[in-house]
């Protein structure tokens, strides 16, 4: 008899969100071997988005991920856009970053809340999520639904915002930071969540680069990239430069999100003082054609679309790479080595969305 | 139509490639299957520094393919799930999934093959629940 | 002899009621310092009603043995902790109380339910040698063993035991499962190994042992008011400071892993409670 | 007289993510949150199958996790209820087209409350609980307990697997439910 | 009166001389059957012996004046067999242990004064009888498992393995040498029957013959023949010294050296660490020598002479170090149980730590302490052999010795696995023998801080490795066909009996305290009694009552039962494993995996070994040990 443990861990386990499961192999409490088992959550998505109209694909893409949906059409958007040769009018691009921080927002202090919960602080996983419905409310009262924006069209935006929804969005972000900075407070310096965090998880800023991590993962290791840098959106005007962190450890990837979250509530605040006056969206006409790889940074990291159009209304190929895929070979590299107990931390460490992983 | 702009390299030299990518500090982003009827195309898309290079490389149908996990650990796990959607059979996989990434058996085979319904004369309706009790 | 007799079978009665007033308390409680409006004070009672009007579902079916035997055994103490019976002697009885559930645990090959039991001995093992030590000072400080003693003393016994009483802290957070000890079991099962070792009682059976949850809490606060068991008041006050403290950390602390609590007691907390027992001796 | 507080007041809850692309979950994660309060209805999100009285299903069923679905509601005690939270849940949604997808989480377990949203809102799946929680305590007093059914007259059912020998027989339900009764489904504000 | 004093001679002759002879008889008969009537016969014989002896009461029984030099005679014999063995096996330190104890013979022979040699009495006194009746009792229940046992022991035994004839001879024959050792008086005829043991549980170790087997028959016999040497010392020392050579002499006129030098030997015997590597080793014998000898008899012969001895060094300077010895090796030897896996070392370990609890309890020298050393000899003797037996059944069921490859055996061996879950219940669990005496001991280490903080952490340490083994034994799940087990039925019968005893005298723990230990103890340590503080902790334990345990454990059991039947079918479901059970037949514990695979899930033990390692533990303990021990020596002079 072999003196190891073998145990699954998911698909239906309360401190995974979605379903994946893990097997692992244990020796006492430590972790010797991970392997990931996916598939409960896919779906054929890229070959729906096939046999769709490429206009519908927006809707359908956009339900990629509900975390991060907005950013999922928002890609799509400017690959067809680039296919189509569409210039799309100013307040569009500003408006798309607001929508798209918002979300990043949303989606980090969801990360904060999934963390806390996993390290078993349930007061902060509490308050976390009430700092988090603020964001969700400007969400509502700009787009009128908490998740799923669908203000994104091609070519553009589909909605305005306001000036009363601005005054209430600069209220609201008021206070999230708010909030947020004695979150961060508790997050950063509390005892018990340093000694939950600190040299859990470690990836080192070769390995990051090796196994392409991407997003958080990787800039919490050290490497400056983030593709709002190369001005998909008007990131450059806004003065956009990526947080890093060098420890590469769960503790740095929490630290990343956290300060990326006043990053993006200023350069929403920016964004808002900022906001040409042009048409929301340019019209078009035809079908796309040709291939395309679409970049952006979503809040998890770098996102690619790669498209391919005939000129029909049908697309001929629709792939998404979407950052957890990318940080899952990161992920099986954590996790030998770690205790039972940190599992889950490292886990959640990652942001994982198997939802957008497995499409 | 105009093409992804990539260097087009042949399953030979492939690992040459890749490897020499690999040197000048390229990090790989993912890799692309199309179904082109009689063979498939595969794009290797990479990234150094926000400018992306990608390589084309088609093979056609039956011929294997060389893993580059061997170079980039990470791509094992997007060539598993090539493997479940097109068919491609990768040679030299650290770890193969057998067809059993994404799907497993009830569900259609190699279902995002655009020209070939390979495998999709299964009724994708069938019940999952029965699956198991068979097996 | 009767009146004890009375007081003990009172306390068996009572103490579950008490012991789900206070585990509502403390959910309504916690619930407020979150933020939230949190369940009825009540909220406990209809959780066990609920449980007993379930199906009973087990693995096996020698499972239903140990639900048995984990309430009887808690009811037991507390039988002995209000007749004032020996101190060590409730303590083996606890313990073999705990016991019974942790081998309920194990004897399911469910993986969860066994490390969640086997996290569960570790922590026996970190906390039983406290609850001697604290047994022994009330022993040093009355020179008996039995409660009764304690009952009859005329000096509290925080004033002799001032550091144990702080060790006794760290037990009391051991066994309501409180942050940063939640390891082998929770309420809210948001963990790795999910609710550990009632994983796999369901039903009535989950009912008991929700039960002798309420037993414990009971049993331990009042154990907690024995410190000052000169003064009624004292005493209330005493374990309603240890249910405040308990309350306090649970909701300021993430759950730390079991291996830093075996550290932890064996080295602070023990150390603790020796240096006071040490003292006693020395007086 | 106790008796009614048990089921209705109690109903702990475990939730199972079948295909949905998350924006259900972190609804569910929002009902937790202080401003939703699951718990002051008594409710707990317990992670286990064996603890819980209803079991919330997001998403749509695939291949893969179909097999998960029945185990996890196999093992739930009777009195049980199922709750299909958002579009998904209910009818497959916006993938119900997709390759790998089977439709509803209907075609593998019975469900109680239909909760439609994409995503649902945090209010109509607390609802969605409390609805089913007092279809539970129905249930335990043996009165007859409707089951709405979105699967059309007209639909063939899909051939169930027969229930392996352990399995508890389904607590009889009438068959013949009006097709989602708006009472029987909770409305999105 | 001559008619009394002679059946008294044959009843003691019959205790000691008897099992010898049936051993004789058992090595001579050819066949099988033979044999097994042979023991049988035995089996009864000495039963009805030690019987007879405890309802004949307390006696002395004057020798005959030839006896002494009888005794000589014999023990220059085993001398010349222990100097042949070490010379012929080429184990020096044997044979130069030997040569010592020779030496010393010849040196005493010469210079004592002949007038002193006294005629050697037998005593029977309450701790003889109740030694006899652990002996007789315990020590036959286990013969009756061995016949069934070495039957098969001989099926799967290495062919080096020697005759059964030879075995039996030895088994048997141990039973007398022990009642001698715990009835006589003379220093001369006890060392006589101690060399005997010592021989017996070498030829037993090395019984399969296998190069382990030697290794650990070479490492007990090199052990226990230094321990051997200490006793002829302190023998000879007590001699010159002016001792009469009879133990009742040197307790009424206690001698601090020749005291510490019997207590070393002692302490081998009952493998006290620094000493324990022999025991740990010699659980590579069959079982029922490991029962026999190194559980319930043999090695309760250095407790036994530590007890005896006890109103000696009380109340001296050296009781503090004998009782931190105990409490030390009682400490550190639960915590390396903890982390083997094998079941015979995890029973071993805990013996130890048993034993050492009985010398710390003799150390702290106050009546209750001395109770309660006497409550842990008792049941201690019972659970382990229990145990013993039970883990030999199990391995030669399941082959195997690991305590993971018991999981689930429940559906193998029902009988076997529920009287073993009840041994080891009553290990550690209220009301059984074992966890009131330990409770005795931690109320009467009172005043000792060092010991009761020792007793402490062993104690703690005690439930790990019990609850984690227990758990697993008893592990059973979904609708699996519980089998009946098929073992002969001698060891089924001594399983029962055991399992009866270990409930009977469980239940009436305090009875036996009250009428018999208590007693026992006041009287030995009568000296110490008058104390005041003494006197409240002996009330304070009398005042204990067992039957609220039992009634509750009653009722727990009767609705425990209820339930039990009342359980449908239906109602024993999956174990949780994440929703991917495979449903399919009773192979319940598997779960879906990578590429749909099937995977088992399974969890081993927690062994902890960063933390109690045994290599390095038992590095640093032995150390300690050692130290103490040197500490014992260094005392003789403030005695």
């Amino acid at each position: 008899m072999s003196q190891r443990t073998t145990i699954p861990f998911g698909p239906q386990h309360p401190v995974f969100p979605e379903p994946i499961q893990l097997r692992l192999i244990l020796e006492d409490e430590r972790v010797v071997e991970a392997l990931p088992a996916i598939g409960y959550v896919h779906r054929g998505l890229e070959k729906l988005a096939e046999q769709k109209d490429f206009q519908q694909d927006v809707f359908l893409i956009e339900r990629i991920c509900g975390i991060c949906s907005f950013m999922h059409a928002m890609n799509y958007c400017q690959g067809i856009e680039q296919l189509l040769g569409l210039a799309v009018p100013e307040r569009a691009k500003y408006l798309r970053l607001i929508w798209a921080e918002l979300h990043r927002m949303h989606s980090h202090l969801l990360f904060l809340a999934l963390l806390a919960d996993s390290f078993g602080f349930e007061n902060l996983f509490m308050q976390t999520l009430r700092c988090r419905e603020e964001i969700l409310d400007l969400m509502e009262i700009t787009a009128g639904n908490r998740i799923m924006l669908t203000t994104c069209c091609i070519g553009g935006v589909r909605k305005d915002i306001t000036p009363d929804q601005l005054k209430r969005i600069g209220t609201g972000l008021d206070r999230a930071q708010a909030s947020l900075r004695e979150l961060g407070g508790a997050f950063a310096k509390d005892y018990t969540i340093q000694r939950r965090l600190k040299g859990i998880g470690v990836l080192t800023r070769e390995k990051a680069h090796e196994l392409g991590a991407v997003g958080p993962v990787a800039k919490a290791s050290g490497l400056a990239m983030d593709l709002r840098q190369t001005g998909y959106a008007p990131y450059p005007e806004l003065g956009f430069n990526p947080i890093t962190e060098t420890n590469g450890d769960a503790y740095a990837r929490m630290m990343v999100r956290l300060r990326e979250l006043d990053q993006s509530a200023e350069l929403i605040r920016a964004a808002m003082g900022r906001l040409p006056d042009t048409p929301l969206s340019v019209p078009f006409k035809g079908n796309p054609t040709g291939e395309v790889a679409a970049r952006i940074e979503q809040s998890r990291g770098e996102l690619l679309f790669f498209i391919k159009a005939n000129g029909s209304k049908n697309l001929e190929r629709f792939r998404a790479r979407t950052p957890t895929f990318a940080n899952l070979a990161p992920l099986l590299h954590m996790l030998p080595g770690c205790e039972l107990a940190d599992v889950p931390v490292i886990v959640v460490s990652i942001d994982p969305c198997i939802s957008c992983t497995e499409r | 139509m105009s093409l992804l702009p990539a260097k087009t390299v042949t399953p030979d030299n492939l690992l040459h490639e890749v490897a020499v990518l690999r040197q000048q500090g390229y990090r790989l982003v993912t890799l692309t299957c199309l179904d082109q009827g009689t063979g498939h195309t595969v794009y290797y898309h990479f990234d150094k520094a926000y400018q992306p290079l990608h390589l084309r490389l088609e093979i056609p149908d039956g011929q294997e393919l060389c893993s580059v996990s061997s170079l980039y650990p990470a791509a094992m796990i997007v060539e598993n799930e090539i493997k479940d959607h097109f068919g491609v059979k990768f040679t030299g996989l650290a770890l193969d999934f057998q067809g059993r990434l994404m799907l497993t058996e009830a569900a259609p085979k190699t279902p995002m093959n655009r020209f070939r319904r390979c495998g999709m004369e299964l009724d994708a309706r069938q019940p999952a629940a029965a699956s198991p009790a068979a097996a | 002899m009767s009146t004890r007799m009375t007081l003990g079978l009172a306390a068996v009665v009572l103490a579950p009621i008490v012991g789900g007033l206070i585990r509502g308390l403390d959910r309504v409680l916690t619930a407020r310092l979150q933020g939230r409006q949190g369940p009825p004070l009540l909220q406990p009672f209809f959780d066990i009603i609920k449980l007993f009007q379930k199906e009973p579902v087990v693995v096996n079916r020698t499972q239903v043995f140990y639900a048995y035997l984990h309430l009887a055994l808690i009811a037991l103490a507390t039988f002995m902790l209000a007749t004032g019976g020996d101190a060590l002697m409730l303590l083996f009885i606890l313990a073999f109380s705990t016991l019974a559930l942790v081998i309920g645990a194990m004897s399911v090959r469910s993986p969860f339910s066994r490390i969640g039991a086997q996290r569960e001995i570790v922590m026996m093992v970190a906390y039983e040698p406290i609850l001697i030590l604290m047994v022994i000072g009330f022993y040093l400080a009355n020179g008996s063993f039995r409660l009764q003693s304690v009952y009859e003393a005329s000096r509290p016994m925080l004033l002799s035991l001032p550091l144990v009483f702080i060790a006794y802290l760290s037990v009391v957070m051991i066994k309501f499962q409180k942050s940063p000890f939640d390891l082998a079991t929770s309420h809210h099962a948001h963990q790795e190994i999910v609710k550990g070792v009632t994983l796999e009682f369901a039903g009535p059976y989950l009912g008991m042992i929700e039960l002798a949850h309420c037993y414990e809490a009971a049993f331990f606060l009042g154990l907690a008011g024995l410190f000052w068991a000169t003064n009624a008041w004292m005493a209330a006050l005493l374990a309603a400071g240890v249910f405040a403290v308990t309350l306090l950390l649970d909701n300021l602390c993430a759950r730390l892993t079991t291996h830093w609590m075996f550290r932890f007691m064996w080295t602070v907390v023990f150390g603790l409670a020796l240096t006071n027992i040490i003292w006693l001796y020395w007086r | 007289m106790l008796r009614q507080f048990g089921l209705k007041k109690s109903p702990w809850v475990v939730h199972f993510n079948c295909n949905s692309c998350n924006g259900c979950d972190i609804e569910l994660l929002a009902c937790l949150s202080p401003l939703y309060d699951l718990e002051r209805f008594g409710i707990i999100h317990v992670g286990n199958p064996k603890h819980a009285d209803v079991l919330l299903v997001t998403g749509s069923v695939n291949h893969r996790n179909a097999r998960v679905l029945k185990n996890v509601y196999d093992q739930m005690p009777e009195p049980k209820a199922v709750v299909a939270v958002g579009v998904c849940a209910s009818t497959g949604g916006i993938f119900r087209e997709c390759y790998n997808v089977l439709g509803g989480i209907e075609e593998v377990v019975p469900v109680d409350v239909f909760v439609p949203g994409c995503p649902a809102r945090p209010e109509a799946v607390i609802d969605g609980i409390v609805k089913a929680a007092e279809k539970l305590d129905l249930r335990r007093r043996g009165q007859p307990v409707s089951r709405p059914s979105l699967v059309p007259e007209t639909h063939e059912p899909s051939p169930k697997p027969a229930a392996p020998p352990e399995t508890v027989p389904a607590t009889p339900a009438s068959p013949a439910a009006p097709v989602a009764a708006p009472a029987e489904l909770a409305k999105t504000p | 009166m001559s008619s009394i004093v002679s059946s008294e001679a044959i009843l003691l002759l019959l205790l000691i001389a008897g099992p010898m002879i049936f051993g004789a008889a058992a090595w001579g008969v050819r066949t099988e059957s033979a044999r097994r009537g042979v023991v049988l016969a035995a089996v009864g014989c000495v039963v009805a012996s030690g019987l007879a002896l405890a309802l004949r009461g307390p006696f002395v029984l004057a020798g005959a004046r030839w006896l002494e030099p009888l005794g000589g005679i014999l023990e220059a014999a085993l001398v010349g067999v222990f100097f042949a063995l070490g010379v012929c096996r080429r184990m020096w330190l044997v044979a130069a242990a030997a040569g010592v104890q020779a030496g010393l013979l010849v040196w005493e022979h010469f210079g004592a004064d002949p007038a002193s040699s006294v005629a050697p009495p037998f005593i029977v006194d309450p701790l003889s009888l109740l030694l006899v009746l652990i002996i007789t009792l315990v020590g036959s229940v286990i013969l009756l498992h061995g016949i069934g046992y070495m039957g098969r022991h001989a099926e799967h035994a290495p062919p080096t393995a020697a005759q059964n004839g030879r075995f039996f001879l030895v088994l048997i024959g141990f039973l007398g040498l022990m009642n001698g050792l715990v009835l006589a008086d003379s220093l001369r005829w006890f060392a006589v029957f101690w060399e005997g043991t010592t021989l017996c549980s070498y030829f037993l170790i090395g019984h399969d013959g296998t190069e382990e087997a030697k290794a650990s028959a070479r490492r007990a016999l090199t052990l226990n023949a230094l321990g051997g040497a200490m006793l002829s010392l302190g023998m000879v020392w007590d001699h010159r010294q002016g001792g009469t050579g009879l133990i009742s002499n040197l307790i009424a006129n206690p001698a601090s050296t020749p005291l510490v030098f019997l207590l070393t030997a002692a302490f081998v015997k009952s493998a006290q660490m620094p000493f324990q590597s022999w025991l740990l080793g010699a659980m590579v014998a069959p079982t029922p020598v490991s029962a026999l000898l190194h559980s319930s008899t043999m090695v309760k012969a250095g407790s036994y002479l530590v007890l005896r001895l006890a109103p000696a060094f009380a109340s001296t300077p050296l009781a503090l170090v004998i009782a931190l010895a105990g409490a030390f090796t009682f400490a550190a030897t639960s915590a390396m149980a903890i982390s083997q896996s094998n079941a015979k070392k995890v029973l071993a370990y805990s013996t130890i730590a048993n034993l050492g609890l009985i010398v710390a309890c003799s150390g702290i020298n106050t009546p209750l302490a001395y109770a309660a050393a006497l409550v842990v000899l008792v049941y201690h003797a019972i659970s382990k052999a229990l145990l013993f037996l039970c883990v030999g059944t199990i391995e030669q069921q399941i082959g195997s010795r690991h305590i993971d490859a018991m999981g689930g055996i429940f559906f193998k061996l029902p009988l076997t696995t529920t009287i073993a879950a009840l041994g080891m219940i009553s290990m550690m669990a209220p009301p059984f023998g074992m966890l009131v005496g330990k409770w005795m001991a931690i109320v009467s280490a009172g005043q000792t801080p060092l010991v009761l903080v020792l007793l402490v952490i062993g104690s703690a340490l005690t439930i790990f490795f019990w609850g984690k083994w227990l758990g697993r034994i008893v592990t059973t799940a979904y609708h699996e066909k519980y089998h009946l087990e098929k073992i002969p039925r001698t060891m089924s019968a001594a399983l029962v009996v055991l399992g009866a005893m270990v409930l009977v005298a469980g239940a009436g723990v305090m009875t036996v305290y009250r009428a018999w230990l208590r007693p026992l103890a006041i009287s030995t340590l009568s000296h110490v009694y008058l104390q005041p503080d003494s006197l409240g902790l002996l009330q304070s334990v009398d005042s204990f009552m067992g039957w609220p345990i039992m009634v509750t454990l009653l009722v727990v059991v009767l609705a425990g039962l209820a339930s039990f039947f009342g359980l449908r079918r239906t109602q024993v479901r999956l174990p949780y494993l994440c929703g991917e059970n495979v449903v399919v037949g009773t192979r319940t514990f598997e779960f879906r995996s990578v590429m749909d695979q099937r995977t088992t899930a399974q969890v081993t033990s927690y062994y902890f070994t960063h933390l109690f390692g045994e290599e390095t533990m038992t590095r640093w303990a032995n150390l300690v040990a050692l130290l103490i021990l040197l500490s014992l020596f260094a005392r003789v002079s403030l005695a």
